[in-house]
């Protein structure tokens, strides 16, 4: 590794990525509280929505934790690029994992009828159908979970996870290790 | 009354004659997995979580795969619950039983009460291997006090048994086949429809996920009640009841 | 042998317009059942002559029989695929008019349920069927005489025999051409058992698919009936047994005896985990008796010649798919594949060549063609990862693409899963979601793995033979013609 | 308005003949079947209650198999047959061409058979009981529509 050649032990480079979710699994990450400290001891958060300025995603990450479900282009562009510079990505809460509520819409059975209910069924008389190329990314016919896109490395289960289950799973991460998580304190969905 | 001794993992148990597997082996303190089985109504074997490797039994030494909860022992079984295979086996019937309906745990009425979710914990299921199938199923909400989700049953068949064997009103039934299976009320009709229901919410208590619930309760507020059945049966049976 | 001409009017001949040909005739034609080679039909026969009647290619059925006959062309007795028969079971059919009890009396019909209760010794007849090594025909190959054994050893004063007739497997017609051909010898096969096991009461579950064949079954038990074959007090004696036919409604699973059991109780044909066996807890609680059509029409030849002549028997087949001549043959057991398939079948259609043979329907497996050499009986076929399976026998050329049948046969398990069972009811329609990913090109390596354990914990998990069964065309064509799934694997991971 | 018992009086020998016992259920179905073209709920709850059945019984059992029927037939029924002499001849490719075709404007009903056992005529067709043989989408469709001639 690069950072190795300095001599002075590299930071681990996390980031926490945005797809098709609530923004919960984010909040329970801000749950950690004073742990939050320790870990920017360790960590340099370089791609973030809660934690950095960055607006692309950098190369050379060692940890993502990815929330949400892929649900649209954007989302889908997205994982591919933090799959292609990320080591261990972390697939993030029962919407990363599962599709979770954002995958109850793949009942209806593809985007059109999505659209379709929300935009025009839906609404009060005067409704129409979003269209703005470049602006409002498409949906994808489903949402899928993160692992049937791109190949995962740890699951962390939960909606939301909460702190301790991510601090369990960060803790021997940012150790190079890989967390063995077991237990209905730490792989529970909902 | 018979006996016969068995070996369960590394455990040699003594049990009558016509004890299943299951029961030998909660004797024995060792648990065994199980869904669609429940203590006082048939047992049916469908959902093969309790299946265990059996040698030793008439004379065969390789190992078979039989359901716990409708074998019987016989002398010199002997069984192993949790070999590699096993644990596959559980881990993959979880991940097809999630798969194939519209699990969303995090917004159910049975969040934290409920077995399917917890099964998942026990075999390690930490995400599904096999895709999701998203299937387009309904909600009956016509009976006044309870709901069916179907998006949330497993087809352990609980809710066809205790109304069948034990409420005596057979209201439940499973219609048509294969990958097409749903449980059925009366004709296929809804549920509030139904004259032979006598609104005694076995089914409900019995319901080990969130599929039939208290149309009360809101996510996470459905606790199932598998032991009132076994109270009522020995109530029955014993003429003994614990008020 | 009747020298008056006999004219097949069973459901193959019958699809090529035999009827129209019997309607049409001036002359005393005989109605029988299956003559073999079907792919020639419709066919006739004049003492041991066979007369392919079947138009040349593009042309019209002739309009009259006569005419028919004019242009019909000869089948030679000494043609490999009549010579190189040897029929026993079907030793009446095509001979005698399956609606003619006299007939068939005339040919030797009931003559050893006579011997068999003249002797009044059932055992003795258990033990001829044991020392036999009759193995059941529908498949699974559990030895006859034992069952029977079994079920007569029982304590309970009543019992039943059941024949499945439910011959569900895609490309199998051999019960039916018995059936349809010469009913009387399932029927006199059923009340050999009944009177050695010691039932009196039977029950034919058949499937509604077959017509003709529920037609004539039910004229030969009302006319068996009416001379004392079937009912009460049968040949004078103090047996009674009696037949009633249960028609089934559309479910492939109802071959399963478990389920079948249901379906004549006039439930879902669900099966239930074994033990108890039928042979202990049957048809309403009792003790049963349940055989194949095939298993059961071999009684009466076992019977007539003795165990030695019987030897190792015979296995009927329907013989189809990319091969030049299809139908029903009859042949000793441990025939070699390659005779049955090139000689007696004619190999491959004109330019093409054999890539496998596919047995034992949805349960079975895919036989390579360089593994044609193998005999055709019960361990042989299983080292091959298949099953003799009914009979049902699908010559495949190299046109065919081999994870193309395993999805085929994938998606009929789905369809006929009873839908009990997780392993079965969704592990089939994840096998067949992995099949198509692999037939669309959008597969990965990890994609193949993934459909080699499913199939494995689908195979270990599932309740009945179904499920069990219902991965082996996939573990065998995985096994013998992995390079059809490799070809379509994508390099690399895909990304969808 | 005739009652359901009148209304269904030709059922009456089939159940008497299964002694309006349970088992009889199949068979019962099977013949109601033929008698009245499909299994209409005032039919299934007549059966119902003359073999003092659960309705929901009756309806689990009658749905478990594929040739019960809940709503009237067309005119003409067209079963492709899907067994695997039929699929390797090209069965799949026909039942999908005869899909898109327009076949309610012929008042022709499509479906599909298991094996019916006949396979030297592969791929074959099942039109209101009889086999075509050897056929392909454009044959079937022109024989079709020689039937509503």
């Amino acid at each position: 590794m690069d950072a190795m050649s300095t001599n002075t032990p590299r930071k681990t480079r996390l980031a926490t990525v945005w797809l098709a979710g609530c923004s919960g699994c984010h909040m329970s990450f801000l749950d950690l509280d004073e742990w939050l400290l320790e870990l920017a001891e360790q960590a340099d958060i370089v791609y973030s929505p809660v934690g950095s300025d960055a607006k692309t995603y950098p190369a050379d990450v060692d940890i993502a934790l990815v929330e949400g479900g892929v649900a649209n282009a954007d989302n889908l562009e997205l994982l591919l690029q933090v799959r292609a510079n990320t080591r261990t990505l972390v697939s993030f809460g029962d919407c990363a994992i599962t599709a979770n509520i954002p995958g109850m819409r793949n009942m209806l059975r593809g985007s059109d009828p999505v659209l379709r209910r929300a935009y025009l069924e839906l609404a009060d008389g005067s409704g129409q159908l979003p269209h703005a190329p470049g602006i409002v990314p498409e949906l994808l016919e489903r949402v899928l979970p993160v692992h049937e896109l791109v190949p995962v490395e740890v699951y962390l289960p939960g909606c939301p996870p909460p702190a301790e289950r991510i601090r369990a799973a960060l803790e021997p991460l940012l150790h190079g290790e890989r967390p063995q998580l077991s237990g209905s304190d730490q792989i529970r969905f909902g | 009354m018979s006996v016969c001794t068995l070996r369960i993992n590394d455990h040699d148990i003594a049990v009558p004659a016509g004890t299943t597997l299951l029961q030998a082996a909660q004797q024995a303190t060792i648990p065994i997995p199980t869904l669609c089985f429940l203590e006082g109504l048939s047992a049916v074997a469908a959902c093969r979580l309790c299946l265990v490797e059996v040698s030793g039994a008439d004379g065969r030494e390789e190992p078979r795969l039989l359901a716990a909860c409708v074998t019987a022992a016989t002398e010199g079984m002997r069984v192993q619950t949790h070999t590699p295979r096993l644990q596959e086996i559980r881990r993959t019937v979880i991940e097809l039983l999630f798969t194939e309906g519209n699990h969303v745990c995090a917004i159910c009425v049975a969040n934290g009460h409920c077995e399917l979710q917890n099964l998942a914990v026990e075999v390690g299921m930490d995400h599904s291997r096999l895709p999701y199938r998203f299937p387009e199923r309904h909600v009956d909400l016509s009976h006044p006090q309870y709901g069916l989700d179907h998006n949330r049953c497993i087809l352990c068949t609980r809710c066809v048994r205790v109304c069948d064997e034990v409420e005596g009103a057979h209201v439940w039934d499973v219609g048509w086949r294969g990958e097409h299976c749903q449980i059925i009320s009366g004709l296929h009709e809804p549920w509030g429809d139904v004259q032979a229901c006598t609104h005694c919410g076995k089914c409900v208590d019995v319901c080990p996920t969130g599929a039939l619930f208290h149309k009360v309760d809101t996510s996470s507020e459905k606790h199932g009640h598998p032991e009132r059945l076994q109270r009522l049966m020995h109530a029955r049976t014993h003429q003994q009841w614990t008020p | 042998m009747s020298s008056c001409l006999r004219l097949c009017t069973a459901a193959s001949c019958r699809s090529r317009g035999a009827m129209a040909l019997l309607q049409s005739s001036d002359r005393p034609v005989k109605e029988v059942g299956c003559l073999g080679p079907c792919s020639e039909g419709p066919l006739a026969a004049e003492g041991a002559q066979l007369l392919s009647l079947k138009p040349a290619e593009g042309e019209p059925l002739a309009p009259s029989l006569g005419a028919a006959l004019a242009g019909s062309r000869a089948i030679s007795a000494d043609d490999p695929f009549l010579k190189l028969q040897r029929r026993l079971v079907l030793a009446r059919c095509g001979v005698v008019d399956p609606g003619c009890i006299d007939d068939a009396l005339a040919q030797g019909a009931y003559q050893q349920l006579q011997a068999v209760l003249a002797a009044n010794n059932p055992s003795a007849v258990i033990d001829t069927v044991r020392r036999s090594g009759l193995r059941g025909r529908g498949g699974a190959g559990y030895p006859t005489g034992l069952k029977w054994a079994t079920v007569a050893a029982m304590p309970s004063d009543q019992k039943v025999v059941v024949c499945n007739a439910d011959e569900g497997d895609p490309g199998a017609f051999m019960d039916r051409t018995l059936m349809e051909g010469d009913p009387h010898t399932l029927l006199e096969g059923m009340a050999i058992a009944a009177f050695a096991v010691g039932a009196a009461q039977g029950f034919i579950y058949i499937r509604a698919e077959y017509p003709l064949a529920i037609e004539r079954l039910r004229r030969a038990i009302a006319a068996a009936e009416a001379r004392g074959w079937l009912g009460t007090a049968i040949g004078g004696s103090r047996f009674s047994f009696g037949i009633e036919l249960r028609v089934g409604a559309g479910a492939y699973v109802c071959g399963e005896e478990t389920a079948l059991i249901h379906s004549i109780e006039g439930r879902r044909g669900v099966p239930r985990p074994r033990p108890p066996y039928p042979a202990e807890h049957g048809v309403f609680g009792l003790p049963t008796l349940i055989n194949n059509v095939e298993t059961f029409g071999n009684i009466p030849p076992l019977l007539r010649l003795g165990v030695e002549a019987y030897g190792a028997g015979t296995k009927v087949f329907s013989l189809t798919g990319h091969v030049q001549r299809s139908g029903v043959l009859e042949v000793p057991m441990g025939t070699p594949l390659r005779t049955i398939v090139e000689t007696m079948g004619g190999g491959a259609p004109p330019g093409r060549q054999i890539k496998a043979v596919q047995t034992g329907g949805p349960s079975g497996g895919c036989i390579p063609a360089s593994a044609l050499n193998t005999p055709v009986d019960y361990d042989s076929l299983k080292a091959l990862g298949t099953i003799m399976g009914s009979g049902g026998m699908v010559v495949m050329d190299d046109t065919t693409n081999m994870v193309d049948i395993a999805a085929f046969f994938i998606a009929f398990s789905r369809e006929e899963s009873c839908g009990k069972c997780i392993p079965c009811r969704s592990g089939t329609v994840q096998l067949e979601m992995l099949l198509r990913k692999l037939l669309e090109r959008r597969a990965s390596a990890a994609d193949l793995t993934q459909l080699e354990a499913l199939c494995h914990t689908v195979a270990d998990a599932s309740l009945c033979g179904l499920g069990q069964s219902a991965p082996k065309p996939v573990l065998s064509t995985l096994r013998h013609f992995r390079g059809d799934y490799l070809e379509l694997l994508e390099p690399g991971e895909v990304v969808r | 308005m005739p009652t359901l018992k009148q209304g269904f009086a030709a059922l009456e020998p089939v159940l008497q003949r299964h002694g309006h016992q349970a088992h009889g259920l199949i068979e019962v179905l099977n013949a109601a079947q033929q008698l009245y073209g499909h299994l209409s709920e005032p039919l299934l709850r007549h059966i119902a209650r003359q073999l003092r059945l659960p309705f929901s019984r009756v309806q689990g059992t009658a749905s478990f198999y594929h040739l019960f029927r809940f709503a009237p037939q067309a005119r003409h029924s067209c079963l492709v047959c899907t067994g695997t002499a039929c699929h390797v001849q090209g069965a799949a490719q026909l039942l999908a061409e005869l899909r898109a075709a327009p076949l309610a404007e012929l008042s022709v009903e499509l479906g599909s058979v298991r094996c019916i056992g006949t396979c030297s005529g592969a791929p074959l067709v099942v039109v209101d009981g009889a086999v075509w043989n050897h056929v392909d989408a454009n044959a079937v469709l022109a024989r079709l529509r020689e039937l509503e001639r």
